[in-house]
């Protein structure tokens, strides 16, 4: 069992490293590139069974996301291995 | 007109606040101006419960060049070079996100030296957490560390000495105080005084977002009139764009076309245009569509509050604006002319032509009302005097000692520093771990030492006493590397001052560190207010904190605290007394800090003092360590550290044993020096006044000390250095 | 070589003048090396790390010159920082990941001279140990299995982390780089990238002069005739 | 226009991080996560019609992922505003 934990920044807080991305795209000749916000992936690979989307949810409440700065979704998947 | 009663409060401002705005408008404001009043005669930016008492300390002497009341202060250190210093609090916005607080601190201090034409040299920090066994305070303190080290390291400048103490009244409302430190020649120093009329005034570095306007209480008007969505934002530091600012602005010191440079801090635009018209004693008039921005639809009462960072505002001459312009775009920056100077005395917002604010910059920046509250001695102070210690006389020294050397307050703080690049710049001649960090100064003979330093448990139980020790442990400090103090910059972290109980102690701070700084000639030259460090469960420790910087003529007589040689005798300078108030001794068995503050004689102080560095001068020592936390067998102790020495200890003091090992009695330092060099130090104490005592001797791999004849210690120094050491990581694992 | 956030570019500068050499920096967007012998890449925080250490500034323009400089043989060292773009920019094998315990580290290191077969360490003792400063975030030095192969067979590997007696265990490894590797070449020999600073010290005052002997056998390499004497010792 | 690139660790390369937010989900007490891997989301807003599918692999390519350590995918959202 697997969850995929997306982790990006809240509307409206600064992100210096997408703004150096941006910058050098451009530099490097991309043109039309008018905004890049950079994030996080979190895959948690879970014992199956093991957790359910509630624990998933206060794991990144608790520890994956910072909540004062970060948004976060999730999706869990059945793949087994 | 219910609606402005309303208004005024909402912008933090008082009835009488408001009534002597109108009077002073003959109209009363509209809602940016109230606005821009709200922030601007905030305590934060008026300093209207302070102003008053900081009157009173001392700011002037023959090597001070600058003195509080710019972005920083400035100090002669000979040969035609100073020394810019500020030291500033992060509290608050550490406290949400202690990252972002504790980096966007250390940027906002960054830029005050700067701003001032120096570059920058180092960093300093000052801490404080509650106790590490939580995990909240864990979480903190970690990353206070980081965020401290991060936004440093990228900006290459080497952080290079601090202080932390743990303590659960600080558990809610930890601090975080940075210190930066600058170097630049007399001549190159600029100021923030808009002048000539028709000047452009440009903004340079980060566009303007919505961050960081919950300082100010008005935010929240726009939060309910607009959107939820806009509430502020955490500030974000951005080093690597400072870094950028940075080199911008010291190539741009080298033109001439400079009139005024100031950083853009708390209050934003709004405070620095009006600070800058203030002191220039001229206007500002912007217009505000010309300001680039992050975001969409913002306000104007959200673009003149905000805080992103990473932004300076400069004046420079008219017509030079191209060449100007071309340096920022070398570094990637791009400066945007927002307005100009003019000789109206007003600060003057525009918005696409249209005037939607104009006020005196002078009322606006200068002229807030200044407080001077009631004050009462705290009740508190009647019971925590005394404490009753059972059982005292065989208690096991060596466990004792073990357990203190391992409290996170006494213990090594490598876990920390080594997250700090303190080297960069290779100039770091001690680097963190002596009393003092010690700089040298390229091209010349020279170094500067530096220290920052603070008790607030003394300070609880006597703040004017604690206030006097910290200036004077900073100075101590200094000495024992073999420097001169010069001046300090004052951090001052209190609870609310309305409050009657707070302002007394913050009264009786104020006179305890003019008092010393009376005495030991190191004027204030720069300094920072916090208040409203309270939690629901009460205010934090009255807590100054004083960053110190000395010269040191001969860079060949820097001294370390650490023992070198075999053989070597150990001396005291100074007296030990009974003192164990407020030690971290007592706070250990009883959880509680009580007892009466350790005495401080300044006279006595300044003696030793004065000795130490004479003694060093005429090259007699070879090391020196002051006696603070943990009294003198943790500075036993670490001496011994780091080059794997020992020492063999004879006391023949009659106090209490836990008193004479454990007690933080002042005006101590421990040296050691060349048996042959004996009688000239002995010499020079008479001469000075100053009881010193034989300890001694510089020993093999163990530290063995005895008492009046009896054996009470003797453990082998790697087993207290490994506690010592590991003490932080430790507890950080758990 | 100063890239926007190169902040050791100073150090580096003075650790050459005290070697005895002349030197001078080079904005990143210059296109030319000319009249030039050697390039160090200094240490420091290029576009603030963002993305990945060295990411953005392999970019510059100056890096093609830089690329001329490496293939001419002649001798071309990035320190930290410079390291991590030597690698971005494929003029090194390797990549630099974030130390395994995820903190920076700034302390004294010991390293053991792995090979004498480049210009930086040709004057040196082989198996000789010194004590170098490390200072970073991002020194954790990975390869594949068989990368590594290669590297240890053709003595790229030029600096390991080890004791203050030139013992190598994983316990004088400050940061969880494969195999303790702290600097390797490229195969010619004349590239070099290590994590740490050289530069620090190369002054008693500053802590040693440990780091001057690279910069003194960079010199003396480039004034022998550095004709391919690269050889494996 | 959107594309969002997530680019995550090869498998076999190390993960200090993920492995650090593997043992704090453990100490926390969240049971039976197996392993942790840290990636990264690059959203990037472009101009309409300014760039295609190409360009962006081009990014990512030379600039977005280090493919000596890192496999990228993205997708593109035709969003406009
Ligand atoms: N937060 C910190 N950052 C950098 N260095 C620190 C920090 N805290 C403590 N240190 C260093 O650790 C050493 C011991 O600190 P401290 O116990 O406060 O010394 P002292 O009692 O002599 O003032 C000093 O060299 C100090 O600079
Ligand atoms: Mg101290």
């Amino acid at each position: 069992m697997k969850a995929t934990v997306y982790v990006t920044l809240k509307n409206g807080i600064a992100d210096p490293q997408g703004l150096a991305v941006r910058n050098a795209l451009d530099s490097m000749g991309f043109d039309g590139v008018k905004r890049v916000r950079i994030g996080k992936i979190i895959e948690i690979e879970l014992e199956d069974g093991c957790l359910d989307e509630t624990k998933v949810e206060e794991m990144c409440r608790s520890l994956l996301a910072n909540t004062v700065m970060e948004d976060f979704t999730f999706e869990m998947s059945g793949e087994k291995r | 007109m219910s609606s402005s009663t309303l208004d005024y409060s909402l912008a933090g401002l008082s009835q009488s606040e408001f009534d002597l705005i109108c009077e002073k408008l003959c109209r009363e404001p509209n809602l940016l101006e109230l606005a821009m009043f709200g922030v601007m005669w905030s305590e934060h930016c008026s300093y209207k419960n302070s102003r008053a008492l900081l009157k009173t300390l001392p700011t002037g002497g023959n090597a001070i060049l600058q003195g509080p009341g710019e972005n920083a202060g400035i100090v002669d250190i000979g040969e035609g070079l100073a020394v810019v210093m500020k030291v500033e609090s992060h509290n608050h916005p550490s406290a949400v996100e202690p990252y972002q607080g504790a980096a966007t601190g250390v940027g906002g201090i960054i830029r005050d030296i700067f701003t001032m034409g120096a570059r920058p040299i180092a960093l300093l920090n000052s801490l404080r957490f509650g106790e590490l066994d939580k995990s909240r305070t864990r979480y903190l303190f970690e990353n206070v560390v980081k965020g401290i080290g991060d936004y440093g390291n990228c900006m290459g400048i080497p952080t290079v000495a601090g202080e932390i103490y743990f303590d659960d009244h600080y558990a809610g409302n930890p601090l975080v105080n940075a210190m930066c430190v600058g170097i630049m020649r007399h001549e190159e120093v600029k100021y923030a005084r808009a002048k000539g009329v028709g000047n452009p005034v440009m903004l340079v570095g980060a566009t303007t977002g919505r961050d960081g306007m919950g300082g100010a209480a008005f935010a929240s008007v726009e939060l309910t009139e607009q959107s939820l969505e806009r509430k502020s934002a955490v500030q974000v530091g951005d080093p690597f764009m400072e870094k950028l600012l940075l080199e911008a602005c010291i190539e741009l010191f080298k033109t001439d076309a400079v009139i005024a440079i100031q950083d853009l801090g708390a209050a934003g635009l709004t405070s620095s245009c009006c600070e800058m018209a203030s002191r220039g004693r001229s206007g500002i008039k912007i217009e505000l569509s010309c300001v680039p921005r992050r975001e969409e639809a913002m306000t104007p009462v959200e673009i003149m509050l905000s805080e992103s960072q990473e932004r300076m505002l400069v004046v420079v001459k008219r017509g030079r604006e191209k060449e100007v312009g071309s340096i920022f775009e070398k570094w990637g920056l791009s400066g945007t002319v927002i307005g100009e100077v003019t000789d109206d005395g007003l600060f003057t917002v525009l918005e696409r032509g249209k005037v939607v604010a104009s006020l005196p910059a002078r009322l606006l920046a200068d002229d807030a009302p200044v407080y001077t509250r009631e004050s009462t001695r705290p009740a508190y102070l009647e019971s925590v005097g005394l404490f009753d210690l059972h059982e005292r006389e065989d208690m096991n020294i060596k466990e004792t000692l073990i357990a203190l050397l391992a409290r996170p307050t006494i213990a090594g703080k490598e876990w920390v520093y080594s997250q700090y690049d303190h080297m960069v710049r290779t100039s770091t001649v001690t680097v963190p771990g002596s009393d003092s960090a010690v700089l040298r100064i390229r091209g010349t003979d020279r170094a500067i030492a530096l220290t920052i330093d603070g008790n607030g448990s003394y300070c609880y139980l006597d703040p004017f006493r604690g206030a006097a020790i910290a200036v004077a442990e900073a100075a101590r400090n200094l000495v024992c590397s073999g420097a001169r103090p010069l001046a300090i910059t004052d951090g001052l972290n209190f609870g609310n001052p309305e409050k009657r109980e707070i302002y007394w102690q913050f009264k009786e701070t104020i006179a305890g560190l003019a008092a010393a700084c009376n005495v030991l000639g190191t004027p204030v030259i720069s300094g920072n207010v916090s208040f409203y460090n309270e939690t629901e469960t009460g205010a934090i420790f009255p807590t100054p904190i004083v960053g110190m910087v000395g010269v040191i003529e001969d860079i060949s007589k820097v001294t370390e605290s650490f023992f070198i040689n075999e053989g070597d005798a150990i001396l005291l300078l100074g007296e030990n007394t009974h003192e164990l108030g407020g030690s971290e001794y007592l706070r250990m068995l009883t959880g509680k800090t009580i007892g009466e503050c350790p005495a401080i004689d300044l006279e006595r102080e300044k003696k030793v003092q004065r000795l130490c560095l004479e003694a060093i001068e005429r090259r007699l020592l070879n090391s020196a360590h002051d006696c603070s936390e943990g009294g003198l067998a943790v500075a036993l102790s670490e001496c011994c550290f780091g080059k794997g020495l020992g020492a063999k200890i004879e006391l023949n003091d009659t106090l209490p044993i836990d008193a004479l090992l454990f007690g933080e009695a002042q005006s101590r330092i421990v040296v050691s020096l060349d048996e042959s060099k004996l009688g000239s130090l002995l010499g020079l104490a008479g001469e000075f006044g100053v009881p010193v005592q034989v300890l001694g001797r510089v020993d093999r791999s163990e530290l063995k000390i005895d008492v009046c004849g009896r054996e009470v210690l003797s453990v082998p120094v790697g087993e207290l250095e490994a506690r010592w050491k590991g003490a932080i990581e430790c507890a950080m694992r758990s | 070589m100063v890239f926007p956030g190169s902040n050791c570019d100073l150090d580096a500068y003075h650790a050459v003048i005290e070697a005895g050499e002349e030197a001078s920096y080079v904005w990143h967007m210059e296109k030319s090396l000319e009249g030039f012998d050697a390039v160090i890449l200094p240490g420091g925080f290029s576009y603030g790390d963002y993305l990945r250490c060295g990411a953005i500034a392999r970019f510059s323009p100056i890096m093609a010159s830089v690329r001329e400089m490496a293939e001419s043989g002649r001798p071309v060292l990035g320190i930290c920082n410079g390291f991590q773009i030597l690698t971005e920019a494929g003029l090194l094998p390797g990549v630099l990941l974030r130390n395994r315990d995820l903190k920076f580290i700034c302390k004294n290191v010991f390293l053991r001279v792995e090979s004498t077969a480049s210009p930086f360490t040709k004057a040196l003792e082989s198996r000789s140990v010194l004590k170098i400063p490390v200072a970073h975030g991002d020194g954790n030095y990975f390869v594949d299995g068989e990368t590594l192969w290669s590297l240890e067979e053709n003595g790229q590997v030029i600096f390991r982390y080890c004791s203050a007696d030139g013992e190598v265990a994983p316990q004088f490894n400050p940061n969880g780089s494969v195999s303790n590797i702290a600097g390797v070449s490229n195969a010619r020999g004349n590239v070099l990238g290590m994590m740490p600073h050289p530069e620090r010290v190369c002054e008693e005052i500053t802590g040693g002069t440990d780091g001057l002997l690279l910069f003194k056998s960079m010199i003396s390499f480039l004034k022998g005739g550095m004709a391919g004497e690269l050889v494996n010792s």
